[in-house]
């Protein structure tokens, strides 16, 4: 009863524990080849793409909402940027701006259509999900556009340095620091209750630990790559974003009760329209670094990739409903979905093996936490 | 600047063909307190909405004097940047942000550099709650945590703090319990004093004549009388709203509960999220033919929780024992418990009760519908029958029952939700608040109802939060506190006091 | 270890049917050879291949064998190999722009002659529907280069008409019906012969003109000698398939991967340029298959006498 | 009220008029080659499989869930029917009864993780989607399994000869006749106003005339398809279930307020359970009729097969939040997005704008669904 507690309220130690059991399991067998340094920044990179939807997408899915055409518009945005790559040769930071750019409106546009002329997002999404995926077929002729150039290629490939790695690590934790100090100080000043120090500093340590244990193990292969490095800037971004600002707490409001939210004079709309703008983002960094990372344009890029960021979001606890989630679970979703991937790939399992045990670990993972959520009926 | 804080001339408001306001002339002057009476549907909802700005400038028609130069608001936000504040009817408050972040939505305190002050934000909630005297309240959890009455004084916090010229309440005091109703009385005299105005709308006719000034009534979409409370009182009140002479509230007791033939025993419920909580904590009880009996409490006492139970439809776990005429019944879910001969009228019409996408008839039907089943198919036209019968025995107002019941009010919807319950040919009928938010005609309706279906020896058992209600027409009272048992009297010349007092022992 | 070297074989999608007779052979032989071999499918998304490949490098095998999904993309996955000091083999599909160390395939220019050949020898004259591959496989061009070889002749004397074109996604099968069955209506019937580039796609083709009752009248070409082809072979509804003697390419790849970790010099017979370098190719010959030359089939062992003759 | 009742009759309308432009166009541009009997035969043999599958989802989404698992299940069960078939040669009917025992089993595990356990059907989908998909790959060890018997053929590819075709459309009327004929003698003997008798009797002809049309333009070419038998009389029964039973009543309540109906004293949980089983049932039809197709068991058949399923419902006016939409309506959404395929591949219309064309229809359907539904705010 009190373990149901605890996961109940420690939701994410539950997924922890999980990923903790999927890479015991798979170190194990691979002889502890799954834990080598490379093959963690292998997987690492690996689940950058997901990662960096995923981001995006758990706030549609905090709002209420759901976006099927990422995968496409990742397609298409990626896809774009090796046009302008390989065939007009534009310069690496204008490319981005324009592919940014590009993302950005296209987002916009969805959010028009779902929250200005009340087409539900899911419609938005199935219909975006083929005309984009239409337009990189006409864009890109139905060719894959290669070579690209080696400016883009490193996005994707490149890595920090060890020391840059090294000194990043400790503004990190520099920042948990004066984070979790300022919020003592504030709460003091307001008069209200503090936790003990000492639940604070333990806090503070094992994101030291954590830290650490990344950077090392990263820089023992060969830094921390880039893409890894994006993801983690967004991780940032959109933690702050969610929890620190007006608009992050409207994006919670709009995804739990809309009418509500609408009603305390809140333009839900203008809400609903800039989230997805911002997946519209998401989707042109996605889509730069996988263009990078294939270090070519295939018209078929980012195929069903709205299924893994979604599954990734409901395997991190975001709700089907609307109304709560966090980004960070998100990440740790597409983590553990990345961990299967790899580990049952470098265990040489069946791929019709691999799809039941992931089908299956999806299903799993919403049930544990559908079933601690509350004992609702 | 004329002498009137606000004009509306000549609103109206259509929804479809229906003319929900139908030409509308109100006038308010600064810093008094006005009451807007009007049966279920006469619209006063619908024009407090378009006063502030939830229909939009140019979805109705008419004209919006604010201190004397024309309001087209395009929003709620307009509105609230004059000045207008509204709490409305339905609870409007958004389950998983906390208490604190909901009462500044829309308002929220940042830092310079835009990021949230949630230690300003927090402090200042609990001020606005201590200002309302609710100290059990934690403002840092989520408003999904506190029931209805609560989450009713959370809403109105947060109206406070917006520091209105003219607020307006739609209903505030509908889950409220008496002491807390004073409270709000006083706030709202606090507020005058300081030369706020306010719109006060409210079933509880006495609570409008306590504190309104003005008395404005309206009836079917058009305007009655504007009247000086001095010159009013509520059998005039109501005279005005139903357009009709009404005597008496209560209908006359008219019979004797036979034996016992109905038993809770020892029932506790678990709180869903927190499994350790009682909400419900080991109450017994017993009903007798064609009693009715009164279940009374302050909000939160876990009144809801205990018929719900009883009826299988609690939420989280419970347990205890359910006989009828000595026998035990499995009340697992509503359906076992509706095969047992138990019927319950929920208390949340809105979430439990109706059923959106469906017309008043389908409504009806939709617990008994199998009885129409011929072969494999449903026999429609004797469905009709039985629906047409059934909307002149509860007298329900509505065009046809084939209309969407949406379109109807909610004194109509409730007994749509009522005669859905009656079809199933209970033996024990639980009502929880069966009359909240419903007006004084379809509320006598409803005890009328309660009155004849009694004396036909059905059993009753009625949840309220309306001390007068359960004492008008109740046998026996059971009063709940916090979750346990506190009182069981026999109706006979019981006084509020004894309730209160037993509703509040904290022993 | 050269002793017992690790080779990773990465196929572009198991759920076309001789992939999984190419494993079954590579392994056959490679354990032969003293090799562990460790087996990817991608299904057909160059994403997951990548990662696989990378998979693969970590678990540190010695060579890698790649069936590409998409020719174009594996530029960095191949770079890492070569970091990590590991041998790139292109199998059966040409890798571009990227630094391999071989590529064994049969002659594709070839099939496609051989596919052309066989169908203006029924159809001299008349209307041709083109029925390519997969848009993302370099075969799939290289096929159709062999077709044009063949018919481009014919269409400039004004034999041959070609009334049609498509390439067929993920060589889908579904994909390959409905276009032949909509190419049937847009011509009224009006065509002639199909040519399609490989069994699965021309077993779609088939179905739509079975449909139509033109199943046999019209000939189809395929390749690979799958064995629902070969039936229809047999059955006269497919006029040709090209049969890749899998043994052949799966034994050979084999032991030139294990060549290639020994740092034994295989023999190569031929040299393509894949945009990076003339990279060292072994090609192997296809042979046609008809209804006359069937039991080939048997006598090599590809399959037995009673899987051909069952229904 | 009369306007309302106007309104939702005006939406199929709109629907219809859409198609008559659909066609019209088409047939334009190809010289009539697009409404050639023939060409109808096929578009309408093209659409029974999405038609199949997308009668099981419009009471699955009416009921307020979502089965992104169909694709996936159909795919499974087409290739289960072709291992019987092709390696084990069952007989047909045996076969049929082993495959649809198999659809509707494993239709009530997917219902019973939505309604017992509680995990949003969505996430069953997904898993299922995965999961399945998988399944199929084991079952048919990745191969094309091929070639089914020519009963099965038969089954999709079969005709009904055109007397048994005429008699049908006869025996069809005669229903229709009927029908009308009962509910006015009923209505009249309980009393209830009678529609004028010159409506009804309009409508009886207008069934008439579609009939009629419908038989003789199909017995022109071949004979009405099986598959297109087989997708009618699904047709009727599921708008007879929809329509006439408890079953189909509840099936709505559920969609609109589940736990009002639950409170009603229904057995909701029950209720989607067999939702999800006669989905199951349907995608084993699906499957059936598309290995006969094919005349072999694909492992990749159906990929992709829900959203198509999907997008009909939606574009046939079925409500996103459950509570509401037709079966008939559906079909027609799949008959829009067959027509599209079909013509634009008959035009010889690059791939890449047919996806563009479908995606824009699918949302521009629903827009006009939604903006015409109701002028409320
Ligand atoms: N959104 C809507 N769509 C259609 N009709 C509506 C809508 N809102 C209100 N109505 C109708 O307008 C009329 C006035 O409703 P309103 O809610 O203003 O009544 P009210 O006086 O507030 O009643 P109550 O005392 O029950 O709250 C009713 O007939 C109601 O059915
Ligand atoms: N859905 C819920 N989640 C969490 N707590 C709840 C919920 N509903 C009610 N509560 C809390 O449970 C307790 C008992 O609530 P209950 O609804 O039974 O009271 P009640 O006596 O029926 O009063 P009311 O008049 O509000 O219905 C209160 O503390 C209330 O805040
Ligand atoms: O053998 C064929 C192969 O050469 C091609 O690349 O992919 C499809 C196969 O059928
Ligand atoms: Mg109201
Ligand atoms: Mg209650």
């Amino acid at each position: 009863m009190n373990i149901k507690k605890l996961f109940t309220q420690y939701k994410m130690l539950a997924l922890l524990i999980a990923i903790a059991l999927i890479w015991g399991f798979f170190s194990m067998k691979t002889d502890g080849g799954f834990i080598s340094p490379r093959n963690l920044s292998n997987l690492m990179r690996q689940m950058a793409i997901t990662g960096i939807v995923a981001c995006g997408m758990s706030l549609v899915i905090i709002a209420g909402e759901i976006d099927l055409s990422v995968g496409s518009l990742l397609g298409l945005l990626g896809g774009v940027a090796a046009v302008m790559d390989v065939t007009h040769h534009l310069p690496l930071p204008l490319n981005l701006l324009v592919v940014l750019g590009l993302g950005l409106v296209i987002g916009l546009f969805n959010g028009y259509l779902t929250a200005y002329l009340n087409i539900p997002s899911f419609i938005v999404g199935l219909g975006g999900m083929l005309a984009y995926r239409g337009i990189v077929l006409g864009v890109t002729g139905g060719m894959t556009v290669a070579p690209v150039s080696d400016d883009m290629v490193y996005l994707g490939q490149g890595y920090l340095s060890s020391q840059l790695g090294a000194l990043l690590g400790l503004a990190l934790f520099g920042v948990a620091v004066a984070l979790t100090w300022q919020q003592r100080r504030n709460r003091a000043q307001h008069g209200l209750d503090l936790a003990p120090l000492w639940r604070d500093a333990l806090k503070v340590l094992a994101v030291g630990a954590a830290v650490t244990a990344f950077v090392v193990t990263l820089n023992s292969y060969e830094g921390i790559p880039l893409p890894v490095l994006l993801l983690l800037a967004l991780l940032g971004i959109f933690t702050y974003v969610t929890t620190q600002t007006v608009f992050g707490r409207r994006v919670y409001a709009v995804g739990s009760n809309m009418e509500a939210t609408r009603l305390s004079g809140i333009n839900v709309q203008a809400v609903k329209l800039w989230i997805f703008g911002i997946m519209g983002l998401m989707c042109a960094l996605a889509g730069v670094i996988n263009t990078a990372r294939l270090a070519a344009g295939s018209p078929s890029a980012g195929t069903s990739g709205e299924l893994d960021a979604i599954a990734a979001c409901f395997i991190g606890g975001t709700s089907m409903r609307g109304g709560s989630g966090t980004v960070y679970g998100a990440l740790i979703g597409a983590l553990v979905m990345a961990s299967l991937d790899n580990g049952m790939s470098m265990l040489d399992v069946d791929t019709y093996w691999q799809m039941i045990v992931k089908g299956l670990i999806l299903t799993l993972a919403v049930w544990v936490d559908v079933s601690t959520r509350s004992a609702r009926r | 600047m004329t002498e009137y804080l606000l004009e509306m001339r000549g609103i109206v408001k259509q929804f479809g063909g229906v003319r929900a306001l139908n030409g509308i002339d109100i006038k308010i002057k600064a810093g008094e307190c006005v009451g807007l009476c009007g049966e279920n549907g006469a619209g006063k909802s619908t024009l407090m909405k378009v006063l502030s700005g939830v229909y939009p400038h140019g979805t109705w028609d008419g004209e919006i004097l604010w201190r004397g130069q024309p309001l087209r608001a395009q929003s709620i936000r307009d509105t609230e940047a004059a000045g207008i504040v509204i709490i409305h009817q339905e609870l409007m408050l958004v389950p998983e942000l906390t208490v604190a972040e909901n009462i500044f939505l829309g308002n929220e305190i940042t830092l310079p550099g835009g990021r949230l002050d949630y230690a300003a934000m927090n402090r200042r909630a609990e001020e606005l709650l201590a200002e309302l005297n609710i100290r059990d309240v934690n403002v840092v959890l989520p408003v999904k945590n506190y029931g209805g009455g609560h989450q009713q004084l959370i809403e109105i916090a947060k109206a406070l703090n917006k520091q209105a010229k003219l607020l307006i309440l739609d209903e505030p005091s509908s889950s409220l319990t008496a002491s807390e109703i004073e409270v709000l009385l006083n706030i709202i005299h606090a507020l005058k004093a300081k030369g706020v105005t306010c719109v006060y709308i409210s079933h509880k006719l006495d609570e409008v004549a306590a504190i309104c000034d003005t008395i404005v009534v309206i009836r079917d979409g058009q305007h009655i009388a504007t009247t000086a409370m001095s010159e009013m009182n509520i059998d005039r009140i109501i005279a005005q709203m139903v357009g009709r002479e009404m005597n008496q509230l209560y209908p006359q007791r008219r019979h004797a509960p036979g034996e016992v033939v109905f038993e809770a025993r020892n029932i506790t419920c678990y709180d869903a999220d927190n499994p350790q909580r009682k909400r419900v904590d080991n109450i017994s009880f017993s009903l007798r033919q064609g009693e009715i009996l009164g279940i009374a409490g302050l909000v939160g006492a876990g009144r809801t929780e205990l018929v719900s139970a009883i009826f299988g439809a609690y939420q989280g776990a419970f347990e205890g024992e359910v006989l009828l005429r000595g026998e035990r019944l499995d009340t697992s879910t509503p359906r076992k418990a509706i095969e047992c001969g138990l019927a319950m009228v929920p208390e949340d019409r809105k979430q439990h009760g109706i059923i959106p996408d469906m017309s008043v008839g389908q409504n009806i039907t939709m617990s008994v519908l199998h009885e129409f089943s011929r072969g494999t198919r449903i026999d429609q036209e004797a469905e009709l029958k039985t629906i047409r019968g059934e909307i002149a025995s509860v007298r329900l107002k509505t065009a046809s029952p084939f209309l969407p019941i949406t379109g109807l009010s909610g004194g109509n919807q409730q007994k749509a939700v009522l005669s859905k319950m009656l079809l199933t040919k209970p033996k024990i009928l639980i009502l929880d608040e069966p009359t909240r938010g419903v007006d004084v005609g379809a509320k006598f309706e409803i005890y009328q109802l309660m009155f004849d279906l009694a004396s036909q020896g059905m059993s009753i058992i009625m949840v309220s939060s309306e001390l007068a209600e359960v004492l008008g027409i109740s046998d026996r009272v059971l009063v709940i506190g916090e979750g346990k048992l506190r009182g069981d009297f026999v109706n006979d010349n019981l006084s509020q006091e004894t309730v209160l007092t037993a509703a509040l022992d904290q022993t | 270890d050269a002793k017992n070297p690790k080779i990773g074989f990465s196929i572009d999608d198991m759920r076309i049917e001789r992939w999984v007779r190419d494993r079954d052979y590579f392994n056959a032989e490679a354990e032969k050879l003293g090799a562990k071999v460790f087996v990817q499918s991608a299904d057909a998304s160059e994403q997951r291949q990548i990662a696989q490949i990378e998979n693969l490098i970590s678990r540190g095998v010695d060579v890698l064998v790649i069936v590409p999904f998409n020719a174009t993309v594996l530029n960095n996955a191949v770079r890492e190999a070569k970091k990590a000091k590991i041998k790139v083999v292109s199998y059966d599909r040409l890798i571009l722009n990227a630094d391999i160390d071989a590529y064994i395939s049969f002659d594709n220019t070839k099939v496609g002659e051989l596919q052309a050949q066989a169908l203006t020898a029924l159809k001299p004259k008349g209307n041709y529907y083109l029925l390519g591959g997969s848009p993302t496989d370099n075969n799939a061009k290289m096929l159709r280069e062999g077709q044009l070889k063949v018919l481009q002749p014919l269409v400039d004397k004004g034999d041959i008409k070609v009334v049609g074109k498509q390439w067929v996604k993920d060589w889908s099968a579904a994909e390959a019906m409905s276009i032949v069955e909509n190419a049937l209506t847009a011509n009224g019937n009006k065509i002639d012969a199909i040519v399609a580039s490989n069994d699965g796609t021309a077993g779609g083709a088939i179905q739509a003109l079975t449909s139509q009752k033109l199943a046999g009248k019209v000939p189809v070409s395929g390749q690979d000698a799958d064995l629902a082809a070969v039936k229809r072979v047999i059955g006269g509804t497919q006029a040709m398939t090209v049969y890749k003697p899998l043994k052949l390419i799966a034994a050979e790849a084999a032991r030139l991967s294990v060549q290639l970790v020994r740092n034994e010099k295989p023999a190569f017979n031929a040299s393509y340029d894949n945009g990076f370098k003339k990279v060292d190719t072994l090609l192997l010959k296809p042979i046609p298959l008809t209804k006359a030359n069937v039991n080939l089939l048997v006598d090599d062992g590809f399959y037995t006498k009673a899987q051909l003759t069952a229904n």
